[in-house]
């Protein structure tokens, strides 16, 4: 399976460069076993690609943890964790250290079982999530026909996993807020999945790797051939991020777990290690759903100007993450929380039709000859549709401020 | 874009039609968007039209031609067309325009009727119709739009249906024109059989093409007189005159549009778009079924310039006239002064259409009153109609010089004298303008002269809405005489497809003086006649006309339109409603008894049926229910309502089914 | 393929599904329902039909234990009195099993090894659902379509 | 050594007769509705399972069958559980053995 990942995409003049070294590093461990029967290499050779995978997402994990308080800390004008180590930096060994020697309280009511599992399943199936995001030019941990259904098909254990810490706890907060979590993850997973259509449809594949070879090169030489840069792909693309801040339960869509209205939604009956399992998964989660944007809109490893190609792939990729993952912890630290009907109101009015409508305007684009007459007629179709939508939903009447009924 | 319009000429009436669709789907109330609607087709009908009037302005006697297969039956195709040539672009022209003007003139004079948007509906379908009835090609085509247009004056004369006497005046355009539509087709299919074709012009063996007419041979005079027969019907000529009247029942703008200017002219245009067929083996110029033609209008034009100084209501007069210029017109295509007629027909459509809607404002001024002898001294009331008015009348009466009605008159008077024939058309038609002079001066003097009258107290000057088109078609009146003149007669020429050219000379000529002499003896007659009309002069009381003082019966004579309505309800009615009644007495004393007959054997039977059900069958049927309730009460025990139960059963089952298979394997 | 493979996935899979059958909490039932799917995406993948065992996982999974669950939830007050299962049931379908397992290994014809085959990619699978499967699929658009309207209609609150 | 048409097949059966035991011997609805999925879940790999063996044709007939097979698995799950709620509103319980109103 490695030379087939090898010589899947390979590059020309870059086969020997720095580009490959990963590729390299991991053929020159499998090299040691070239005695073993074939079944030992495959084995061996996803161990190989888990323990990276876990070794890289887990350090960016601490390093956004802390990151994060620190920008919060910026934005909200005060000074983020700067006590562990330099500027802070060590802050989330002490968080981890301290989760590992917390006590671990299951309430007595409890499912036990579930109360269990539930942080074990939410992890796994994140951390499942990444294996099929491609890091950088033959990078990708599981080339599997169909990698994009894969990805959501793991993704959609998520919500039995919540369901089951709401239910396993046995307290109303986390029913509560496991119930808000799986109502808005179902409603946002629609517009997940169908602003991902008009991508696999212009490409013909499933397979990451082949979408993102569909966005190489650069049209008149400088504009990269990223679908953010045709009117369906930015829609689509804004549609995925608003979508994925809501499958993450990241701000201003973190109602399942807003500490003002119940506590913490369904982490609240959980502490110590499973607690952080659960902070863990969710970072993970936006990880993947941040890297699978950057590789549908964003081009996935390719460079945006073309002179810049020299620089490998992987430091690309790893680019277009972090900026989008900047882009959450602003949102983060800029917007106020939504309500619940306004989510759902969101999510079935405005969210499905214009996803529904970034399809047709991707076959529009197609069938217009993929050039600039294209590109005029997917941006009429888009724009209709928006105003037609801004109309009927009347957005001064839905988004008005709120009417305190009992505040006599 | 010339080669553009010529290909998509079914574009000019398809407009109006699509807007008159769009008007009859909108709610009742919409007034200001079906207005809008309506004169916006027809402005679109007009700026096609004048595209399609460019390129047959390159060569003299242009002819596009554009022809589609309808359907197929067997191995033979029914085709139709389009066709672009002089007749047919100035007619569409003249519909336009003045159908502009009337559409704009109706949207201030129906205002505040609560069936606005009917009429425009039905507004815009004629008049798709009638431009679909000039561009056709195909003597099939052209019958369509003509029952099309038929259907829309039905409609329209209608159209206040509150009104018993709307009512009966549109069965009465209906049935007559009926009539003459009959020998029309009759015409259509024998010409059919000759020809083997329906196109006029298909790429020299059309109808009207040598070829096709070769194939006519002796057949074509009958031929024409039968298409004719359409052409009196819709025209209003002498035998079929009596709906033209009856049907200004109408709302005024409906006259002038359909009943003045266009539809009424459809014969005539009918006979100029066939004429090979009638000239077909003439000898220098005359052929028996062009003769009839002439003596029909001739008789039509002199009884109904008649009928019409007689009249009290001021539609009919003009109705009259209008009959009586068809038959001018007529005469003039009989003599073979096609192209005069046609322009007459041109100028007749506009001054003509000007003095309707100039009625109509006089109508609408007073306050729906009809009676000529109610108003007068109107001039001062209304100065804009008065003065349209008077234009038209000039132009109507024949005026040389300034007045298009007079060149195209003159033209007409002088193919006419030169028939060779015979000359007493002509001199009849010299009185026929004489007569026009005479009831046109009597109307003016009653209706815009002398004292005001009980109608005329309130009367008021028409809103800008109605008076701009009358000015604007006064305005056509006077300047359309340009291209007649015989000094350029550029119009003559084009229709006839020669070269025009320009000689001063040839515009002063014997009829100019003729002409002059006669219509000034017709203002002067009518003025002495008339000058104290509507005053009590003498012994004569106020209310009757001098004529009427003067000639009673020969005054009641003409006022009851010769008698002809009644001499019809005595002959052809009072047949028709005696043959009705003898079908009536025979359905009721012979085919009811025989159906009664019938009846009865079928309730012999019946009552033979029941009496084997009830003693026979109906025992057997009871004992079989009582023993299906028994057994369903027995099976319902197995329906415990338990799902399960029956789920096992089913597992059994399959178990059971398999086993069995198994063992067979 | 090997046999190994088969019969760690079936040692994961039916117990799970037994499990599911058996076990007297309906939470743990429908997880290990769960399970039991996700074994049979695996048998699925095995036999070479990776986009029908991503399907089944997505649509079981995703869809179908979350519908669960949540008809759990809205039914909770009925949820948890164990009743005596009836052993009849239990008999008979042990009886099927046997019946079904007995059959099967009477007829020889399906005693088969898998031939040689070029895997079924989703480009394959999409051009069969467009060209020969269109109708169908559309027919299934349909059905799902009025199973939605249906289900709401089902669980709309009457009015009263 | 590679396993067997049989083997699956048995495997499917084994599957099929759990879920026949989940409908025919619990009571509460919701079982028996996990039961039917895990019976249809069965014929899909038999389905599945029989096209792999099967000499191949040019269009994967047992995918696509398994394929709208689960699509209708999933709706007649969601009207299924609809149905399950609509009749825990009227008689507040899912229990079958109390809704015998057909009994004849």
């Amino acid at each position: 399976m490695i030379n087939q990942s090898i010589d899947g995409f390979l590059h020309p003049n870059v086969s020997k460069s720095v580009d490959q070294i990963f590729v390299y590093a991991k053929l020159w461990l499998l090299t040691w076993l070239t005695a073993a029967p074939g079944w030992v290499i495959q084995i061996a050779s996803s161990l190989i690609n888990i323990f990276a995978l876990l070794g890289v997402f887990l350090t960016l994990f601490a390093l956004m943890s802390v990151l994060e308080r620190k920008i919060l800390g910026r934005i909200q004008n005060r000074y983020g964790p700067n006590r562990v180590g330099p500027f802070g930096l060590l802050q989330p060994v002490a968080d981890g250290i301290k989760m590992l020697i917390k006590e671990d309280i299951v309430p007595a009511r409890a499912d036990k079982l579930l109360h269990f599992l539930a942080p074990i399943l939410i992890a796994a199936a994140a951390i499942l999530a990444l294996g099929v995001i491609p890091y950088g030019r033959n990078m990708t941990p599981f080339t599997i026909d169909g990698g994009i259904l894969f990805f959501f098909a793991v993704g959609s254990t998520t919500e039995l996993a919540v369901f089951m810490a709401g239910w396993g706890s046995n307290n109303k907060f986390s029913m509560l807020g496991a119930m808000r979590a799986i109502a808005q993850m179902i409603s946002y997973e629609l517009p997940l999945i169908i602003t991902v259509l008009p991508v696999v449809m212009v490409v013909g594949s499933l397979t990451p790797d082949r979408i993102v070879a569909a966005q190489a090169g650069y049209t008149f030489g400088f504009v990269p051939r990223w679908f953010v840069f045709t009117p369906w792909g930015a829609t689509a693309f804004i549609l995925f991020f608003v979508s994925g801040l809501v499958e993450s339960n990241r701000t201003p869509f973190d109602v399942p777990e807003g500490e003002s209205e119940i506590v913490a939604g369904h982490m609240t009956e959980y502490s110590g290690f499973k607690y952080a399992t659960f902070f863990m998964a969710e970072y993970i989660g936006m990880f993947a759903i941040t890297g699978l944007a950057a590789t549908l809109f964003l081009g996935g490893w390719h460079s945006p100007v073309s002179v810049l190609e020299f620089i490998p792939s992987y430091i690309w990729f790893f680019a277009k993450l972090s900026a989008l993952l900047f882009v959450y912890i602003w949102l983060r630290g800029t917007l106020p929380r939504t309500r619940v009907d306004q989510i759902m109101n969101f999510a079935w009015k405005f969210m499905l039709p214009m996803s529904f409508t970034c399809v047709i305007a991707a076959a529009v684009w197609h069938y217009a000859g993929r050039g600039l007459r294209g590109w005029l007629w997917s941006l009429l179709v888009i724009a209709i549709v928006y105003t037609a939508l801004s109309m009927l939903l009347d957005t001064q009447r839905k988004f008005a401020p709120r009417v305190y009924r009992f505040a006599e | 874009m010339s080669r553009w319009i010529i290909d998509h000429l079914w574009l000019i009436p398809a407009v109006p039609f699509a807007a008159s669709l769009v008007i009859l789907s909108l709610p009742n109330g919409r007034h200001k968007s079906a207005a809008v609607l309506a004169v916006a087709g027809q402005i679109a009908a007009l700026v096609m039209s004048f595209l399609a009037f460019l390129p047959t302005l390159q060569i003299p006697g242009f002819r596009a031609v554009q022809n589609f297969t309808w359907f197929t039956f067997g191995d033979h195709a029914l085709r139709l067309g389009w066709l672009l040539d002089p007749l047919a672009v100035v007619m569409l022209m003249m519909i336009t325009l003045v159908g502009l003007c009337i559409f704009v003139f109706s949207t201030g004079y129906m205002a505040g009727d609560k069936n606005f948007v009917r009429f425009f509906a039905y507004l815009s379908f004629f008049s798709g119709a009638m431009l679909g009835l000039v561009i056709s090609n195909s003597l099939l085509l052209l019958f369509i739009c003509w029952e099309l247009v038929g259907l829309a004056s039905y409609l329209l004369i209608g159209f206040w249906i509150e009104r018993p006497s709307a009512a009966a005046a549109a069965k009465k355009a209906f049935l007559t024109t009926r009539i003459g539509d009959l020998g029309f087709f009759l015409g259509l299919l024998w010409l059919y059989g000759g020809s083997g074709t329906v196109l006029f012009y298909d790429g020299g063996n059309g109808c009207l093409e040598n070829a096709g007419l070769a194939m006519l041979g002796a057949s074509a005079t009958f031929i024409a007189l039968l298409i004719f027969c359409g052409a009196v019907g819709k025209s209003g000529q002498f035998p079929l005159h009596v709906w033209l009247p009856d049907a200004m029942e109408g709302p005024t703008p409906v006259s002038a549009l359909i009943h003045a200017a266009t539809m009424v002219a459809a014969g005539v245009f009918l006979v100029a778009r066939v004429y090979p067929v009638f000239s077909l083996g003439a000898i220098n110029g005359i052929t028996s079924s062009l003769t009839v033609v002439v003596w029909i209008g001739v008789t039509t034009a002199l009884m109904a310039a008649l009928m019409a100084i007689a009249q009290a209501d001021i539609k009919r007069i003009l109705a009259y006239s209008t009959v009586s210029q068809l038959g001018l017109m007529m005469v003039s295509l009989g003599v073979g002064g096609v192209a005069a007629g046609i322009m007459h027909l041109l100028a007749h459509g506009f001054f003509k259409a000007l003095l309707f809607l100039g009625a109509g404002s006089v109508i609408h001024g007073c306050h729906g009153e009809q009676d000529i002898r109610k108003m007068g001294g109107l001039r001062r009331l209304m100065p804009i109609t008065f003065l349209t008015y008077a234009i038209g009348m000039m132009a109507l009466s024949g005026v040389p010089l300034f007045f298009s009605g007079g060149w195209t008159k003159e033209e007409i008077l002088h193919v006419t004298a030169h028939w060779p024939a015979s000359h007493w058309p002509y001199y009849f038609l010299l009185i026929g303008v004489v007569l026009t002079a005479l009831y046109m001066t009597r109307q003016i003097i009653y209706v815009f002269f002398g004292d005001r009258r009980a109608a005329a107290q309130h009367a008021h000057e028409s809103p800008r809405v109605m008076t701009m088109p009358l000015i604007a078609l006064a305005i056509c009146a006077i300047l359309f005489c340009i291209v007649l003149t015989p000094a350029w007669p550029w119009l003559h020429d084009y229709l006839t497809g020669t070269a025009a050219r320009v000689e001063l000379v040839r515009l002063i000529q014997p009829t100019l003086f003729l002409s002059l002499v006669l219509v000034g003896a017709g203002f002067a007659l009518g003025i002495w006649m008339y000058r104290k009309a509507g005053v009590q002069d003498r012994q004569r009381p106020a209310d009757t006309d001098p004529l009427e003082f003067a000639q009673p019966q020969l005054f009641r004579f003409l006022e009851n339109k010769m008698w002809i309505d009644e001499l019809y309800a005595r002959t052809i009615i009072a047949f028709s409603w005696m043959s009705a009644r003898l079908s009536d007495w025979m359905d009721r004393h012979f085919w009811d008894r025989l159906v009664r007959g019938f009846g009865a054997i079928g309730q012999l039977l019946g009552i033979f049926t029941t009496s084997v059900d009830e003693r026979g069958i109906n025992a057997g049927v009871d004992e079989t229910a009582v023993g299906t309730r028994a057994l369903g009460r027995l099976m319902s025990v197995a329906h415990s309502g338990q799902i399960q139960t029956y789920l096992s059963v089913i597992a059994i089952g399959a178990l059971a089914l398999l086993l069995f298979y198994a063992w067979l394997a | 393929m090997s046999s190994a493979a088969v019969v760690i996935i079936a040692i994961l899979t039916l117990p799970a599904a037994l499990a599911a059958a058996t076990l007297q909490k309906l939470m743990h039932a429908t997880l290990s329902f769960a399970v039991a799917v996700v074994g049979v995406a695996a048998f699925f993948f095995l036999l070479g039909a990776e986009f029908v065992g991503l399907v089944l996982v997505f649509v079981y999974i995703g869809a179908v234990a979350v519908l669960i669950v949540f008809t759990i939830l809205l039914t909770r007050r009925d949820v948890g009195k164990d009743r005596a299962a009836n052993w009849g049931g239990a008999f008979l379908a042990v009886a099927v099993f046997g019946g079904l397992t007995w059959a099967i290994l009477k007829t020889q014809s399906v005693a088969v090894v898998a031939p040689h085959i070029r895997a079924v990619t989703v480009k394959r699978i999409g051009e069969a659902l467009m060209t020969n499967y269109v109708w169908p699929l559309q027919c299934v658009g349909l059905l799902l379509t009025a199973a939605l309207i249906g289900a709401l209609v089902l669980v709309m609150e009457e009015k009263r | 050594m590679t396993p067997t048409l049989q083997l699956f097949l048995v495997i499917s059966a084994a599957l099929f007769s759990i879920g026949l035991l989940a409908v025919l011997s619990r009571r509460h609805a919701i079982f028996i509705l996990i039961g039917i999925e895990m019976m249809l879940a069965a014929a899909n790999l038999n389905f599945i399972a029989f096209w792999r063996f099967s000499p191949q044709s040019q269009t994967p007939t047992g995918v696509m069958i398994a394929i709208f097979s689960i699509a209708i698995a999933a709706a007649e799950a969601a009207v299924g559980l609809a149905l399950v709620i609509a009749v825990y509103r009227h008689y507040r319980t899912t229990n079958v053995d109390h809704l015998n109103q057909l009994k004849g």
